[in-house]
């Protein structure tokens, strides 16, 4: 097996630059926390606008409106979303996107990807977050991410992939406030698409996990420099808070922690990027390490910012948020390592 | 020695619990000197060793009598009331006592403020002195009950040009005075326990002042004293507290179950157990009167345990990116149960840095527990207002 | 549920008090090592003296020359053997006395017990140190505590404990050096005693786990101490190395999970003592603990102390040992949480 | 530009690697140039950029050419090499370098002193001056390879009252010198990889002085900005390294799982697998030519996994409470393979002290990678005399 590339290219940090001067205009985080408190929270103005600078359509290919690159352009999107918690519905997208693409001999499925490449539909795939997705699928799926934005859904039934409007689309008062869930009803059956429902899905959350954890490492990368800077400025007992050595030392460690994560992230949409056989047990590493990583990067954040950490008009909980509601979207840690356990035999 | 038993039967002969008025009663109580026993006669007690308030406690309650909803006016009960008692004047402790223990007037605290967190010592609200008064101008942060209190007690700086635990001074401050405002502070769980206090031009009498001036860092250190982690009368009963309700939620949710998760819990489990019984220890020392420095190391262990254990409750609750609600509401103490688990996780986040933080608690333990020497200190000898902020 | 009696007595601590200052005397680190160094690592003197103090035979009932105290009183001699690793017979023995204990009315289990209590025989629990002790037992149990000392031998077989003499008792190259263990191979049935093996080895267990429990507050303990005091007088950069905050906070850290291992391990010896339902749980919650505190305390001990607690000359490495052998001894922390969890109704 | 490969293959023409005597073609290779090519002509090199030199190895190792152990000599090349090329006169750079790097001669490094572990300028080993030589009095730890070394770099104090950093001076010694003694020092594992070296009125020439007398302290950073964690050429395959063996004890033993090791060996292979790929990511980054400081990263986290690895060994391998062997070995390297696991979690402990404690390290990345401030210094500007010690 040949070294996975694990370096950035300049067109991908190009990229980066794009969505993060764009983030940094439309989305800081005094917009990102009124939006969230307002009876609108994803910003479709925003998404539009990611829309049009391609950022949305990396992985569809050029025949259907897309940009025709890979994950890992995806996952350097992801990444700077994290980093700023943005309230748009690319995870969501990026899943129906992936199953989408394993069905992509049927005229349906190139139709929504058009249609989602040129920004005329938001398809979502139709699946619980967080929790287990084999199981047989309700009429009722619950804690569906970026539904709320959804003019098609994808639904997975009877063996197959479905594109589906909803019924009825219903808020849920959800702890992450920067990508809330909605439960969706479906009583139409839709269109069935031709193809293994149940492959597309394995997809999905294959590409989802990799995307996941590409933007912990953007949320994890957010606490810890955010927690530098105040540390740097805020003054107690006559010296910069950051100068106490068991502070210095606990942020040391954060940032070696993101060293690890960041590789296995690169790692994962490298494989994902490449199709490699490797690409379960990539995907399983990433994201059992980036949750955990971005997960304590944000309580260590709300932590050592003190007071002002637990306060509503700090953005810290904004992403403590976001960090424990993506540990447990698409599988805790726990449970990719035990997939992982069967992939790399290490039975229990 | 006083017969506290027989007297809180004569107490009760004359006064009917189940007839008597709740606030008559209480008044009552703090007459007869059954209030905190320990406290001088006139003012509520009896001048008797403390140990002796269990006594009529227990009396009482046997006896069905209402109580003064201690954990309503903790900041009073457990912080004004020593320090005024220490430092305060004959005239403040007559006024101000009895209302305080019988809630008829709830107090709050106005020490901490944004600049000034773990280093109190930096605080900048400045009193002025003004003819027989002060004028005390401000922000002062994290004040719970600051919108239903009559009153606070208050550190200030009045003079900055001398190193800052020299030039501090403590007061009593009424709260109706029309130079404060109160703003909830709203936290990350949506609520609002705490309060944001900005104090313009607030008129304080000097007979109000508690301690000499320029003393405040010291009558300060009274009051936080007397704020430590309250060892209540009674044990805990196992699974008592969060780890009750996260192995609830263990035990209805076998979808959720993991390896992995199963064992994070045990051990929170075996943790939770061994606080528990470090608890009872320290009571049983303290019953012993050789309390040890024990107290400490529960708060660090209990801050951790709660944000260990809901952290997992999201992980094996129903669904965990639910939220029970974010409304703006303004309890009255925090509510560990009856909420769901997102809000504990949220809220627990808060108990390694309210009361102290789990950093400076460490600080705490190396140094006086332990006898590491301390850190070289850069602010010991500069006046206030050269210290960078 | 009343609350256990977690405070030691005043006639506890001036047992503490006498075996202190005979370790201090007798087992001081130089001495220790020296001792393991030889080719007779168990110190015979020493034990004698022990026995002399009535300190090997306190659970034993004053009608078999016993002090007819107990457990309690025995968690305390553990705990002060563990502080100096002091290499006796200690915890081998308690094993014996726990199973004869269940099996009393036996006159052959009053005379060895007897024997035991005078000092005139060691006997010794022939059970592997480490690992399941439930399976069919061979003709050589491997790796026995104290076997080197010991001039007979319980041996569970068929149902029963028999009290056998040894046909060879080899010693083993063994990573405790304090507590070395053996390999016995039996060929004589010996005596077989009236009554269940079975329930016999359990309580042997259990006290034997608590007395670990207790041995390993000891350990960590001793390391704390140690540290505390290395860190006091060692300067580097001008300052006490003490004086160093992200130390200072391990160290407090290390204080508090000593806390609340004492607690623990006092819980276990007084429901030992008090005979009362809840001894599995208590034994269960004080194992897993301590096993786990005394080790983070030793690892921290010869982190903490630098190169010297790297080397052989300094006494930090036979804690080391000793805590790393005791965690895997009688069940490892894992192993005592998994039957916690069906004692206390968490499933799996 | 020199066209190395061509160089190599003439070099190989004259020399067949299976005919020559080894350390013939070493010597031949060095005054060959081949030897590291970014040192100049006459000194091994061809005064080429660094990354050629691979170019070299890869050549030579296809070709079947003997090699000059590096591992083994690490110290000198590593070490000493660059140092004496910076600071070394003509004649020590002729006299020293060839024998260094074919191995001929060893080299050790008599830096730490009981006293100066982490405070490397601390150090107490007394320079004085006595005529044309200097005469050194002091006692050095932890050297590697004295026992069998040829020369020494050391670092001494020469002026005890001037601040630390200012008062030292660095120079090469001969080993062989009557006043040098080497003790073995025995580790937890019961081997000897280190000694003790005893200096008593070791005569060194001035002319072995490396840098001025007083900058010593400038001169050791150029030896120890060069002892930084190996990065090989080559990447290790998935499950190279600790993770694989007790992988592998993993699946030998099933009778010792328990899921709570089995979950503990998944976190721990996963991050192992991420410190595998964070490896070769700072490879690639190197070979872009834009080298991340993660490098100190890998260090801290291989420790740690190190030794919760091996920790986790001894619970999961058939009896963990064996050791292979106490006897006193004196080993050229660290075996974490060829031993057993009781050797390995001893061991493991010094990954975290030598070359940099993990303490350091992180004060390191917090101040250099994070920019975070330094604390208080109290040992910048006092003569190194006055220091409390």
């Amino acid at each position: 097996m040949s070294d996975p590339n694990l370096l950035t290219s300049d067109v991908e940090e190009a990229l980066r630059a794009g969505v993060r001067e764009l983030l940094a205009d439309k989305a800081d985080a005094a917009t990102v926390l009124g939006r969230v408190e307002s009876s609108t929270p994803s910003d479709l103005d925003l998404w539009r606008t990611l829309v049009d600078l391609g950022a949305t359509s990396l992985p569809i290919p050029e025949s259907l409106g897309g940009q025709g690159v890979s994950w890992r352009e995806a996952a350097v999107v992801a990444e700077e979303l994290g980093r700023a918690v943005a309230p748009v519905p690319f995870l969501g997208t990026m899943l129906a996107t992936a199953a989408l693409l394993t069905l992509s001999d049927d005229p349906h499925a190139q139709d929504a990807l058009k249609r989602m490449a040129s920004g005329e539909s938001v398809v979502v795939l139709a699946i619980p977050l967080s929790g287990p997705v084999d199981g047989p699928l309700a009429r009722t799926v619950r804690s569906v991410a970026d539904a709320g934005v959804a003019d098609q859904f994808l639904v997975p039934a009877d063996g197959g992939l479905h594109l589906v409007e909803a019924a009825s689309v219903q808020p849920v008062v959800s702890l992450d406030l920067t990508r809330p869930v909605w439960d969706v009803t479906f009583d139409d059956p839709g269109v069935r698409l031709t193809g293994s429902g149940e492959s597309a899905v394995d997809s999905a959350l294959l590409a989802g996990s990799a995307l996941l954890a590409a933007e912990q490492v953007g949320i994890a990368e957010w606490c810890l420099t955010t927690t530098v800077a105040y540390l740097k400025q805020r003054y107690q007992f006559g010296r910069p808070v950051g100068s106490f050595q068991a502070l210095k030392h606990r942020l040391a460690d954060l940032w070696q922690s993101i060293v690890l994560a960041r590789a296995a992230a690169l790692n994962a949409a490298d494989a994902l990027a490449t199709s490699n056989d490797d690409v379960r047990v990539a995907v399983a590493v990433a994201q059992s390490l980036c949750s955990t990583v971005a997960v304590r990067a944000a309580e260590e954040c709300v932590q050592l910012h003190g007071g002002i950490g637990m306060t509503w008009e700090h953005p810290a909980h904004l992403y403590l948020k976001r960090a424990k509601a993506d540990e447990l979207a698409l599988g805790t840690p726990g449970r990719h390592r035990a997939a992982l356990a069967s992939l790399v035999n290490l039975p229990g | 020695m006083t017969d506290v038993r027989g007297r809180v039967k004569a107490f009760l002969a004359e006064r009917d619990p189940a007839t008597t008025d709740r606030l008559d009663f209480l008044r009552a109580r703090f007459d007869a000197g059954l209030a905190w026993v320990h406290f001088p006669e006139g003012l509520g007690g009896l001048g008797l060793p403390r140990a002796q308030q269990e006594l009529v406690e227990a009396e009482l309650a046997a006896a069905g009598a209402p109580d003064n909803d201690p954990r309503r006016i903790g900041i009073g009960l457990g912080m004004a009331a020593p320090t005024i008692l220490a430092f305060g004047s004959d005239e403040l402790k007559q006024r101000l006592l009895r209302p305080l223990w019988t809630g008829e007037e709830v107090w709050c605290q106005l020490f901490s403020e944004p600049g000034a967190g773990s280093d109190l010592a930096a605080l900048g609200t400045r009193a002025r002195r003004d003819g027989d008064d002060w004028l005390v101008t401000g922000q002062k942060v994290w004040t719970s009950s600051a919108h239903t209190a009559r009153w606070a007690i208050l550190v200030t700086r009045t003079d900055p040009d001398v190193p800052k635990h020299a030039g501090m001074t403590y007061f009593v401050c009424d709260m109706t005075d029309p130079g404060v405002e109160v703003r909830p502070l709203r936290q990350i769980t949506g609520e609002a326990e705490f309060n944001e206090v900005f104090l313009t031009d607030v008129r304080i009498p000097d007979a109000h002042r508690l301690g000499e001036v320029g003393d405040g860092w010291r009558v300060a250190q009274t009051t936080l004293m007397n704020e430590r982690v309250a060892i209540g009368g009674r044990s805990i009963p196992r699974e008592g507290g969060m780890i009750g309700v996260v192995s609830d939620t263990w035990r209805a949710n076998p979808d959720r179950r993991t390896p992995e998760a199963h064992d994070r819990l045990l051990k929170l489990w075996v943790e939770a157990e061994a606080l528990r019984l470090a608890g009872i220890r320290l009571r049983q020392q303290l019953a012993n009167g050789a309390p040890g420095p024990e107290g400490s190391a529960m708060k660090l262990a209990f801050a951790r345990l709660a944000q260990e254990l809901s952290g997992l409750e999201l992980e094996i609750t129903d669904d965990g990116l639910r939220y029970d609600d974010w409304t703006l509401r303004r309890p009255d103490m925090v509510d560990f149960t009856g909420r769901d688990a997102g809000y504990r996780y949220l809220r627990a986040k808060g108990n390694s840095i309210e009361g102290g933080t789990s950093e400076i608690l460490r600080n705490i333990i190396a140094e006086r527990v332990l006898g590491l020497p301390s850190e070289p200190r850069v602010d010991k000898d500069v006046a206030w207002k050269d210290l960078p902020k």
